[in-house]
């Protein structure tokens, strides 16, 4: 899943700093999952605004709403269009997919972000989340056995190991494990290692924005 | 501000801190009448939206009362709670209120003059540090 | 053959055993001598060493005694006789009859404000005082009135039947008679509960004449929100200046209205009426003083194993003395903030869960002083307070103590009609008179299918007396299930 | 809410528990005045036939549909009360307890005008709660009828043959190799005057012979989940490892007595214990002319500060066997308070007393010292310090908790006081019960207990535990949480957090909460980020109504 973080409160409150009539507009999706944006956390932020204004003796009106998923259009649409008129800025709490979706949809306003979205990661346990794809474009994870070097080695090496880890823990961080010792392990255990023979692999590195199209899902023009 | 009398909320679990508020009572401990419970079955079931509202709401003081840590009557109930409590002070220092109107309690069914103690120190403790800054309306 | 289940006597122990059996799918019959059930727990003010009120605690348990499906209550009735074996007792009994009935009163009390006759309540230990129709005590269950027809009017022959008048149930009937019937049952648990020695054999304690020296379970009635004084601690002693202050007044009204009516037809020399006025007056003044003199309770005394321990009158011990005078000691401080108290003992005995420390925090947070020694006399001063003689044995000198009151721990002794059950259902008794069990089967009596439970079978606190009563009721449910 | 709310509050004064310190009749005007609220009255006793009747009455002629009760606590008031509610037609779950009795007026009395100013807030806050109660049901549970019981002491093994001979299966498991427990290495019990071998052994062959009985010896608890009526308990014995399903639990893991290290220079030889007493009386080696007993040795003192109630009757019971065992022995007891209670123990003092044993008192503050081959004690009465010839000194160790107490409290997850004995339900009512429903305890498990006490113990647990065997369903009342499937982002939180391991996701790909199994103690609400798991018996709504409330005076 997409996982993101709350940015620092002082951050927040200096964004919303000249808005009185406030949304928080949390998701469904990924950012429920990682207890970041979801609606609880929606209700939380709207809290602590309120409690932070009146504390400064100054007017908010907060409106709490969560959308099933912010990145799809169709779900924001219904929402925003009901209360057209009652916000002055949105707060949203989605990933970053989800604040551009916002502002695309509804250029009039400005969108600004609750979160800091971090990675497409892994719910390791229930509080913690860690980095597993960097959404390279060209996934190697089947000759390495499932473990990418790409996002855990921390110089994303693709042909194997720097040399520099030391009792198996990577050079930069000594409580990372170097990627491509895992790699080898695992290879040696599904007694794949001839693959890290292979020809070395030149990686076509993404343009970004990057752009999917299916063109057989598109709307068709029956006019 | 030394009239000032604080109003403080209490989540109490029905198996612990309920029960030796009771005892306290039974036992006919006085303590000051600041705080207000509201029971609930384990403090567990304390979110942390909970202690937030009872802020807001203009609360000068919350503090949650489990069970001493290894007995609460839903093993881990009041585990949960420390960590929400402790989330609730970082949030609270973010936004500059003093993170000490917020605490966490553990006591058993049996420790009545605890309770009292908890209810005394705490309402010392926000005596000292003043009335919530969201209800100037009473100070 | 039978599956059903009797247990004598309504007390903790009774109802415990009874609840037990009930929630067991067996059907029992509860049978209470008394008008409620409820023993002598409902009549204790506080329970150590939790402090509970008593009757706080035991109140739900009398509700769900009279609710529960499986359980049918036979109060204001005593067993007449037992034949039969364990699996198919034949027991007679025989209701009292209450004249009032039980389905109609709603024990709305009416009756009881307008009854004439004011007679000492033994539920309050003969403190205070009821109607002749009466409600034994408050949450008293069933909770219905009942009419005492040894002291009723209807019943001397004389004209009254007003509690008829104004009963808008019409629940009164005075031609209900006794009944007597026959029960099949299949086990019998023997509950019966304890009685309070009478210290008025101890002479030199003064009970019966000093009348600030009074029982324990007296003074848990002068403590009790329920009690004669409403929870206000006051001495016997004032309480007999007051009730005399009142008729003495009662007296002057009368003595003041027969003057006016002669000074009116003037025939008749109006000095003699008016001298026994003076009189009545002067003795009034009198009495108000002496009543000034008495102020608040404040020293108050007790005094342990009265009767107990004692080869003239009980060799054993009463097992609850010591911890329920530290709770009457605890608890009294709450009815006066200068109360302080003394207890004087040979041996505290504080053995059972947290007794221990109920004990170290009378002494330490309510200040309670601890006398070791064994109280030889108890005699007044020349204002009439009671004083105690006793040696002092750490202090080993002998000690003369005056007290506003004095409470005495009394020996805990058989209740009394143990020895007819005894012969009519031909279960041994114990050398002090409890009913005696088999020492490795706590609750089996020498007859057989006949269990015993709670004080019945000896001194012992609530607790035991709840854990044994679960015991009766196991071996009962074995001898029912024809299993055992 | 479609129906109009109409609340009654009814407040207490019991007695002059609660009207000692507030002001009824101004509470009353006060609850009139607040939301919904259509009548509010007050009673001396609303626990009493009266004040329940009263409520009765007033749901009838008021048609209320949600009923608030001012008065005591509800831990032990609160089901009188919902069964009042149930016979007056409305769900006893719309109903409201406010404790103004333990939480004010007993606690504030010295503060009347804040006691009052409380009393309003906590009424104003049930009222403003009560207006968010929904209605519960109740649904049933089948019941195992099973028991497992821990620990074949005296007590462990009563209630197990209890139960058998009331034709219910009991699995009874035993920590060490063979059963027994303490009576395996005590003399004789006193008054019965039987050897503690013969009565074990009698108990364990009965317990070999009864087929309902399935016994397990050196086997170690491992874990215990789900609830009365359907535990899943898993024990090992050596390496293999057993689970069943059982209906209820019966704790009577006994206790031990304490070795008295560094205490009166105990060297287990001339300087023993009572139970090494026993061991001896038993092969009856034992010579010695003058034996000292030393009482509360190692009790009563602050770090362990409770008297272990039988060591004093086991000394006296000792004294009696050392007297016929060694005719003219002299033997002293130094004692702080002999704790000879009842019929039977005080019989067995004067008997004691009568064969010539000497009870000397000491002040715990002046305790005895322990010399080689004597003892100095300052004798209170005469008022100086003597000395006291011992051959043999014996002291009189407190029954103390295993030291596996806190495992198999955490396992069953049932609480112990500071001694570590197990916390019984309520001390005077419910000795023998757990808060926890379906388990049940005797023994020295709950605290030192005389054979006698511990076997009635037993059979009294037995009957507790019969109480939910004799019945193949049990009813669970609905204060549970469930989740809103259309509010589920199946973020797996809830799976997570739950103790007891309750929701799955089912077959719609959304998260469920089995009602019978689910605890109902409100974590996975607290915690689900998309606050879909809704809890009726304390709902977010609820808490927050009481919150706004207790400020709004």
């Amino acid at each position: 899943m997409i996982v993101g973080e709350r940015k620092p409160m002082e951050e927040l409150l200096g964004m919303i700093e000249d808005f009185e009539r406030i949304l928080v507009l949390g998701c469904k999706g990924c950012v429920t999952v990682c207890c970041a944006g979801g609606p609880k956390e929606v209700k939380t932020l709207s809290t602590l605004i309120r409690m932070d204004r009146k504390q400064k003796g100054r007017k908010v009106i907060t409106i709490e709403a969560s959308t099933e998923l912010q990145c799809e259009p169709e779900s924001i649409r219904p929402i925003l269009e009901k209360m057209a008129n009652q916000y002055d800025v949105v707060l949203s709490m989605a990933c970053g997919a989800g604040v551009q979706t916002v502002a695309k949809l509804f250029p009039d306003k400005l969108v600004l972000p609750a979160l800091n979205t971090n990675f497409t990661g892994i719910a390791e346990e229930h509080g913690v989340w860690t980095e597993a794809c960097l959404a390279c474009g060209d996934c190697v994870l089947g000759r390495t056995a499932g473990i990418c070097p790409v996002t855990l080695c921390a110089k994303g090496l693709l042909n194997g190991p720097c040399g520099g880890a030391s009792e198996g823990k990577c050079e930069v961080s000594k409580d990372q494990p170097c990627a491509w010792q895992e790699i080898y392990h695992a290879l040696k255990r599904l007694n794949r290692l001839h693959y890290l023979k292979q020809k070395p692999q030149v990686k076509d590195w993404p343009v970004h924005p990057g752009r999917v199209v299916r063109e057989d899902l598109r709307e068709v023009e029956t006019t | 501000m030394d009239n000032f009398e604080p109003l403080i909320a209490v989540f109490s679990c029905h198996y612990c801190s309920y029960a030796a508020a009771d005892l306290a009572g039974s036992s006919r401990i006085q303590y000051p009448p600041n705080i207000r419970i509201i029971k609930v079955p384990c403090t567990g079931r304390v979110s942390v939206n909970h202690i937030l509202m009872a802020l807001e709401d203009g609360s000068d003081g919350v503090y949650v009362a489990g069970c001493l840590k290894g007995t609460c009557h839903f093993i881990r109930g009041n585990y949960k709670a420390e960590k929400r409590v402790q989330y609730v002070k970082d949030l609270l220092s973010e936004i500059n209120i003093e993170p000490e109107r917020v605490q966490m309690y553990f006591m058993s069914a049996a420790e009545g003059t605890k309770f009292a103690n908890v209810a005394l120190e705490m309402t010392e403790a926000i005596k000292k540090i003043g009335h919530s800054p969201l209800n100037k309306s009473r100070s | 053959m039978s599956k059903d289940v009797l247990v004598i006597g309504g007390g903790i122990a009774g109802i415990q055993a009874c609840l037990d059996l009930a929630d067991q799918g067996i059907t029992v019959y509860l049978l209470e001598r008394l008008p409620s059930i409820g023993g002598k727990m409902a009549q204790l003010d506080k329970t150590f060493p939790t402090n509970d009120c008593s009757i706080c605690i035991m109140g739900p348990k009398l509700f769900e005694v009279e609710r529960h499906p499986n359980t049918h209550l036979l109060t204001y009735s005593e067993v007449e006789a037992v034949d039969g074996e364990a699996g198919n007792f034949m027991v007679k009994i025989k209701k009292k009859a209450r004249y009032i009935d039980e389905d109609k009163c709603t024990a709305c009390g009416l009756c009881a404000e307008k009854c004439p006759v004011i007679v000492p309540d033994q539920f309050n230990m003969g403190l205070g005082t009821r109607r002749a129709i009466y409600k034994y005590f408050p949450q008293g269950i069933p909770s219905v009135y009942t009419i005492d027809d040894s002291v009723c009017r209807v019943f001397q022959g004389k004209k009254c039947k007003i509690c008829a008048k104004i009963c808008e149930a019409e629940a009164i009937d005075y031609e209900q008679k006794d009944i007597v019937f026959e029960l099949n049952v299949g086990a019998i648990i023997v509950a019966t509960g304890f009685e309070v020695f009478d210290p008025s054999d101890i002479k030199s304690y003064g009970y019966g004449t000093i009348a600030d020296v009074i029982t324990a379970l007296e003074f848990e009635r002068l403590l009790n929100a329920s009690g004669p004084t409403r929870g206000h601690l006051e001495r016997p002693s004032s309480l007999n200046i007051k009730a005399e202050i009142k008729q003495t007044e009662k007296k002057i009204k009368k003595a003041k209205a027969r003057l006016k009516s002669l000074e009116k037809k003037n025939q008749g020399s109006t000095d003699e009426a008016r001298k026994t006025l003076a009189a009545l007056d002067e003795r009034l003044s009198g009495l108000k003083a002496k009543e000034a003199a008495l102020g608040d309770v404040k020293d108050i005394a007790f005094v342990q194993c009265v009767g107990s321990r004692d080869l003239r009158y009980n060799a054993h011990c009463c097992s609850y003395g010591c911890m329920h005078s530290v709770k009457e000691a605890i608890v009294s401080t709450e009815h006066g903030s200068e109360i302080r108290s003394t207890i004087f003992f040979t041996d505290m005995r504080a053995y059972g869960k947290e007794f221990h420390e109920y004990f170290l925090r009378g002494g330490a947070e309510y200040g309670i002083q601890f006398v070791r020694g064994r109280v030889a006399e108890i005699n007044q001063d020349d204002h009439g307070r009671p004083v105690i003689w006793c040696e002092d044995m750490d202090a080993r000198k002998v000690k003369k103590l005056p007290f506003d009151l004095i409470v005495l721990a009394t020996a805990c002794v058989p209740s009394k009609g143990i020895e007819k059950l005894a012969n009519i259902m031909g279960f041994d008794s114990d050398q002090s008179g409890f009913v005696k069990t088999d020492p490795n089967k706590p609750t089996t009596t020498s007859a057989k299918g006949i269990f015993v439970c709670g004080c019945a079978n000896g001194p012992m606190d609530i607790p035991s007396s709840v854990s044994m009563a679960s015991a009766a009721a196991s071996m009962a449910a074995q001898t029912v299930k024809g299993l055992g | 809410m479609n129906t109009e709310l109409r609340i009654g509050v009814f407040i207490c004064h019991c007695g002059i528990n609660i009207a000692g310190v507030l002001d009824i009749k101004g509470l009353c005007e006060y609850a009139k005045a607040l939301p919904n609220v259509v009548t509010a009255q007050a009673n001396l006793f609303t626990c009493a036939e009266t004040g329940t009747s009263a409520i009765k009455k007033a749901v009838k002629d008021n048609n209320l549909n949600r009923v608030v009760v001012a008065a005591c606590t509800p831990r032990t008031h609160e089901p009188l009360f919902r069964a009042s509610c149930k016979e007056a037609g409305i769900n006893p779950f719309l109903f409201e307890m406010v404790n103004i009795r333990e939480h004010c007026s007993w606690v504030h009395r010295h503060n009347k005008d804040a006691a009052q100013a409380k009393a309003g807030d906590l009424i104003r806050m049930a009222v403003a709660k009560a207006a968010f109660l929904e209605p519960i049901e109740t649904f049933k549970s089948k019941v195992e009828p099973l028991t497992l019981v821990i620990g074949s002491g005296i007590a462990g093994m009563t209630s197990a043959l209890a139960l058998a001979d009331q034709g219910f299966e009991v699995i009874l498991i035993e920590k060490e190799e063979n059963m027994g427990g303490l009576l395996r290495h005590l003399h004789k019990i006193a008054p019965a005057n039987v050897a503690a071998s013969e009565l074990i052994e009698e108990k364990i062959a009965a317990i070999k012979k009864n087929k309902r009985i399935k016994y397990f010896t050196s086997a170690i608890l491992e874990e215990v989940t789900g609830y009365v009526g359907n535990f899943s308990v898993r024990f090992s014995c050596g390496n293999d490892s057993y689970t069943c399903k059982v209906g209820v639990i019966i704790v009577a893991t006994g206790g031990i007595p304490l070795r008295p290290e560094g205490l009166f220079n105990y060297d287990g030889k001339n300087v023993i214990t009572q139970s090494e007493l026993e061991i001896k009386l038993k092969k009856r080696d034992i010579e010695a002319k003058s034996i000292v007993m030393i009482q509360c040795a190692g009790a009563r003192i602050p770090e362990r500060n409770y008297c272990s109630r039988i060591c004093c009757m086991v000394a006296i019971k000792n004294c009696l066997y050392l007297k016929d065992i060694i005719k003219d022995a002299k033997i002293f007891v130094l004692f702080r308070d002999i704790q000879a209670y009842g019929v039977e123990n005080e019989a067995l003092l004067l008997k004691a007393r009568e064969a010539g044993v000497r009870f000397i008192r000491y002040r715990p503050d002046t305790p005895p010292v322990v010399e080689n081959g004597k003892v100095k004690i300052y004798h209170p009465a005469m008022g100086k310090e003597i000395f006291l010839p011992a051959d043999l000194v014996v002291l009189s160790t407190p029954i103390v908790a295993h030291d596996d107490a806190e495992s198999i409290s955490r396992i069953l997850k049932v609480p112990i006081n500071g001694n570590k004995f197990f916390l019984e339900a309520h001390a005077k009512l419910s000795p023998l019960d757990f808060a926890f429903n379906g388990i049940y305890l005797c023994g020295n498990a709950r605290y030192p207990a005389t054979v006698r006490e511990a076997t009635c113990q037993a059979l009294g647990a037995a009957s507790r535990a019969c109480i939910t065997l004799s019945h193949d369903t049990i009813e669970r009342v609905g204060t549970v949480a469930s989740v809103q499937e259309e509010l589920c982002s199946t973020c797996f939180t809830c799976i997570k957090v739950c103790p007891y391991n309750v929701p799955y996701i089912n077959e719609r790909g959304r998260a469920e909460i089995e009602p019978m199994q689910c605890q109902g103690c409100g974590i996975c609400v607290a915690e689900c980020p998309a606050e879909a798991i809704e809890f009726k018996y304390i709902s977010d709504k609820q808490i927050m109504a009481a919150c706004e409330a207790l400020l709004a005076s």
